[in-house]
């Protein structure tokens, strides 16, 4: 049972890291983006006050179940796929379920948040929401493709679907996914700009267009909900990513403390440096209309995703 | 809640920490003070630094800030949007024109005196007051909100058929769902 | 300017052709006043034989007095730099005006104003009754004999002054030891 | 994603996308627009109305606010078809004054549409840095008028005071700095390609009908038409100065940018010129007293150029101490009802907040 109880303790120091790093980095982008358009911009705690805010409303509006229901199943989504992701490179004090899951479920499980929030906005009856889902959905069909064929590659190249495995044939060979197979790479990172939803990707909640689109009728607790499920979203792509293309964070075969806090540090520092890749191309870049940014993501992605195929079938 | 103004509990303490250096404004310019909110925001004067940004939507907002006289068109429309602000909300009046018509003392389309027909916890004067005076006037919000003063959610919860009957007085045709919440 | 030769050529045109009055106001300014009913057939001819494309403005001035509306259309040509005001009087009992949205697409805007600030009926005008208005009951405010004051008195909450307001020149002078001048103690606070 | 069904869509009176306080009415099927209709009267502070009960002079504390973004091209244009009426002479020096507030006004309007174009295209910098340097045309104004948005400096007979002494040096600085920071403005918007395609063969106004529709200022130029008022009608000094109005083929939201990009440029050249040829002497022939103040009986039109195009101001005069009729056409009367209403259908929703950008809508302007 000792080894359930560690469990247990690891899922829930996970839940905490992941939420605090995600509400961080946002408040570390703000404060950046401030300085770039020369101010001198809020706290880097400002999330968590925004947050503890919306949380303190004293009335909150539900449009029905669903509307009820979509921030929670969005939390629930982010804490779920949370689990089945490798923090640490297995490390034993973050092992949660990462063995048990392969890419495939997780491509499937990262979805759902979005599911949530589809349904929920069109309970609203804001067309505003429905236009909002219609383009998110859009997109997800735009990035996913260049990212799965990017996933493919890999697969291809290492004969194993398994995050963990992935992983480990990097800190065996020293040599990271990003520069064993570069197309594959590239690929998913055009598609992470995607992902993220900065500029010019931020179709779905464009301001100037559709208000904040789906999430135009959510307030309070219902919001901020929704946000920690975003910034708990944020840290899961960014470590997926890390554990896929830059070889992970920690050493799986040293799990003392303090192996485990350099882990952390060098996690903190690859997921950062990631995570601003979309920001920066998001500050200089206008959005684009829902059409160019799905012939954006079919056109170089695509194809970088498929010599990256190409390269695992036949140069491995 | 009870919102006791001598002793506040810890928990209306940290509340009211965050709701101070937390204020998303609705993003309605109902006047011509409009202008000078961009101004506001951006670099020089840059609000942001107080935790204050925009809303795109009103169940998102905390803030309406009326800037500048209201048409009466107008007025059903900030009714509206301000019944749909989850509470605690507040009202910022901002101009002259706010406080008793300004210039427009005699006009037949605009209102005088903001408070008659929604509660508002500050008052920015001028016309048009500069970008440091609306930041005065935020600051003074929030310390009233601090001081667990600013209550205007419960002030027109509680006043509902004062203030009902006077945007009724002057809105003729009133085809609007009830205040429920 | 100088000899105002392209507008008399103008005036000459116009008048000419409709046998009606007209004058040249100064450079590049000619008016011509026509009857109601041939209104349109002027505009049409000016846009399609003299090339007055561009309609600039339409406005109208009621005067009380006279019982009468004067609209006037400014018109103006972009080649020759002219500008054309056609001047016409119509019953303020009963204000009825031809519709002209079918030779330019933007009086449209101008008529539905009209109709809404003055009352003025243009026959065929499509469009809402509610342009800039809404649920108006009263007479058309911009109609001169409605008080915008009074209605704005009876209808809106007046703030009622401060009980410490001062009269700014008695006060000013009472601090400076200076007397208020003649002309300005009619403007003060009595 | 063309779906048979049609969905109302309403945007404003409280949308971020809209410029000020109005409604655009859409129908919209799929992503493309079906129908559009301007719903305005959200502003309507009865201007006209009230300024019948103002004297000649109390008309300007109403007249600057017509429009927000620009309110010195109102009292220029008030002011010169008072002076029509009343035959006043303006003094040399006044009229060069006149020029660089009204070229000051046109660059402080720039920065703001700046900021609408590219914030309505989702790029967040470039308003945060325009606005800001915004500020520095206003700190010129601050000096010279006392108010940062609203002057009522311009009065019939000349400006109402003489230019603060280092004034035009330091206009001269900050034209020196706007100048520098344009080519930045200019690396960030206008050389980013997705910019390009999306302002590229949007919101296209035909050129054949542009006329007629009413079309003017940089829109209208934009089509390829060379109309501004500036040369047509030269007013003040303009005939003294050298510049130049751009044009652009295409009447689309690039065509207009830019447009504007090399109108603000002008300014500059039209500022260094007019402070630099400025002689002395009176600024203002002086009204004896104002409150008393009776214009001849008559009616008078004047034009000016704005940043938005031509605005003009048909005065009537009954003879008295107040205005008979004081009647505003705005370069949005037409731009934000008629050509709107033309030009949405058929457009993606994404572009209806960018297209009422480029046709520079200001909504006060058409519901005065």
């Amino acid at each position: 049972m000792e080894d359930l109880g560690l469990k247990i303790f690891g899922a829930i120091l996970t839940t905490i890291m992941a939420f605090t790093v995600g509400m961080t980095y946002g408040g570390i982008v703000r404060k950046l983006t401030a300085r770039v358009q020369n101010r001198y911009g809020p706290p880097v705690y400002q999330n968590f006050l925004d947050l503890l805010k919306l949380q303190s409303k004293k009335t909150n509006i539900a449009h029905g179940f669903m509307g009820h229901m979509a921030p929670v199943w969005i939390i629930i989504a982010a804490v779920t796929v949370l689990m089945f992701i490798p923090i640490l490179n297995g490390n034993l004090w973050f092992p949660n379920l990462s063995f048990h899951g392969d890419l495939i479920f997780l491509l499937y499980m990262m979805v759902f948040g979005s599911l949530g929030m589809a349904l929920g906005a069109g309970q609203t009856g804001n067309p505003n929401s429905a236009i909002g889902v219609t383009r998110g959905l859009s997109q997800m069909v735009g990035y996913e493709i260049p990212f799965v064929l990017a996933l493919v590659a890999l697969m291809i190249q290492f004969q194993t679907t398994s995050v963990q495995d992935l992983t480990q044939v990097q800190h065996e060979t020293g040599v990271w996914n990003a520069f064993a197979n570069p197309f594959a790479f590239l690929a998913a990172l055009l598609a992470s700009l995607g992902m993220f939803r900065y500029s010019p990707f931020d179709i779905v909640g464009a301001p100037a267009e559709l208000a904040s689109g789906p999430v135009s009728e959510f307030g309070g607790k219902y919001l901020g909900t929704m946000m920690s499920g975003g910034a708990v979203f944020a840290f899961i792509k960014l470590t997926l990513y890390v554990h896929l293309f830059f070889g992970g964070a920690g050493n799986p075969d040293d799990s003392g403390i303090l192996a485990t806090l350099a882990g952390i540090g060098i996690l903190l520092v690859k997921t950062f440096l990631l995570y601003m890749i979309p920001v920066f191309y998001g500050w200089i870049n206008p959005r684009y209309r829902t059409e160019q940014a799905i012939r954006y993501f079919w056109g170089w992605p695509t194809a970088l995703g498929i010599v990256g195929v190409l390269w695992a079938v036949f140069f491995n | 809640m009870e919102n006791d103004k001598n002793s506040q509990k810890i928990v209306d303490y940290i509340g009211n920490f965050a709701r101070k250096h937390s204020l998303f404004v609705l993003a309605y310019g109902t006047g011509c003070g409009a202008i000078e909110i961009p101004a506001t925001m951006t670099s020089r004067y840059d609000a942001e630094r107080f935790g204050i940004r925009g809303a795109a939507t009103p169940r998102q907002a905390d803030v309406l800030l009326i800037t500048g006289y209201l048409s009466t068109k107008t007025l059903k429309r900030v009714i509206r949007v301000y019944e749909q602000m989850q509470e605690p909300k507040y009202v910022i009046g901002f101009g002259s024109c706010t406080v008793n018509g300004g210039m427009y003392y005699d006009s037949y389309n605009t209102i005088n005196g903001l408070d008659q027909y929604i509660p508002v916890d500050v008052y920015i004067n001028g016309c048009m007051p500069r970008p440091e005076a609306v930041i005065s006037g935020f600051v003074k919000l929030q310390e009233l909100i601090m001081a667990g003063k600013a209550n205007n959610g419960e002030k027109y919860r509680e006043n509902l058929e004062h203030y009902r009957s006077n945007q009724k007085k002057i809105i003729k045709n009133w085809k609007m769902p009830d205040y429920n919440w | 300017m100088t000899d105002l030769v392209k507008e008399n050529i103008l005036l000459n045109a116009v008048t000419s052709a409709f046998k009606i009055e007209g004058k040249v106001i100064r450079d590049r300014r000619v008016e011509v006043h026509a009857d109601k009913n041939t209104v349109s057939s002027i505009l049409l001819f000016a846009k399609k034989q003299l090339g007055y494309i561009h309609m600039n403005h339409m406005t109208c001035i009621d005067w009380i007095e006279q019982g009468e509306f004067e609209l006037v259309y400014t018109i103006y040509h972009p080649v020759d730099k002219l500008t054309l005001f056609v001047k016409t009087r119509i019953d303020r009992e009963i204000p009825v005006m031809e519709n002209i949205d079918t030779i330019w697409d933007h009086a449209n805007t101008y008529e539905r104003e009209m109709r809404e600030m003055f009352g003025i009926e243009f026959p065929g005008l499509v469009g809402e009754h509610d342009f800039i208005l809404e649920d108006w009951d009263q007479i058309p405010p911009m109609r001169k004999e409605f008080d915008t004051h009074k209605y704005a008195a009876e209808t809106f909450y007046t703030r009622p002054g401060r009980e410490d307001a001062k009269d700014v020149r008695e006060e000013l002078s009472k601090r400076s030891g200076t007397v208020v001048p003649d002309f300005a103690k009619k403007y003060s606070r009595e | 994603m063309v779906r048979e069904k049609e969905t109302t869509l309403y945007i404003g009176p409280q949308h971020p996308g809209i410029t000020g306080n109005m409604m655009v009415k859409l129908k919209v099927q799929g992503d493309t627009v079906v129908s559009a209709a301007t719903h305005v009267g959200y502003l309507h502070r009865a201007f006209e109305k009230l300024i019948e009960r103002r004297n000649w002079i109390q008309a300007f504390t109403l007249l600057c606010r017509f429009c927000v973004p620009e309110p010195d091209p109102m009292e220029l244009t008030y002011a010169r078809a008072v002076e029509e009426l009343d035959n006043r002479e303006v003094p040399e020096r006044a009229k060069y004054i006149r020029v660089i507030v009204m070229e000051l006004a046109r660059m402080q309007s720039f920065m703001l549409w700046y900021a609408g174009q590219s914030g309505s295209a989702g790029l967040y910098l470039t308003p945060q840095w325009s606005v800001g340097d915004r500020n520095y045309i206003l700190d010129l104004f601050e000096d010279l008028t006392g108010g940062r948005i609203y002057h009522m400096y311009i009065w019939p007979g000349g400006v109402r005071r003489d230019l603060p002494e280092g004034w035009t040096d330091k206009t001269l600085r900050t034209m020196d700095y706007i100048e520098k920071r344009l080519d930045e403005y200019n690396k960030i918007l206008f050389d980013n390609t997705i910019f390009q395609k999306r302002a590229q063969g949007v919101g296209i106004v035909p050129k054949d009908k542009a006329i007629e529709w009413g079309v003017v200022g940089p829109v209208l130029r934009g089509t390829g038409i060379k109309s501004d008022v500036r040369i047509d009608e030269p007013y003040e000094v303009y005939d003294k100065i050298d510049f130049d109005v751009p044009t652009q083929e295409g009447g689309d939201i690039w065509a207009r940018a830019l447009v504007r990009k090399e109108e603000v440029r002008q300014s500059i050249r039209i500022i260094r010129q007019a402070i630099a040829d400025m002689p002395g002497g009176a600024y203002y022939n002086k009204v004896s007293n104002p409150m008393k103040w009776t214009v001849p009986a008559g009616q008078a039109w004047a034009k000016t150029e704005s940043v938005r195009g031509e605005i003009g101001f048909h005065v009537t005069s009954d003879g008295g101490n107040k205005p008979y009729r004081v009647h505003v056409k705005g370069a949005a009367y037409t731009h934000g009802v008629t050509v709107l209403e033309k030009i949405l259908p058929g457009q993606n929703i994404a572009d209806v907040s960018f297209i009422l950008n480029s046709l520079g809508v200001c909504p006060p302007e058409i519901e005065r």
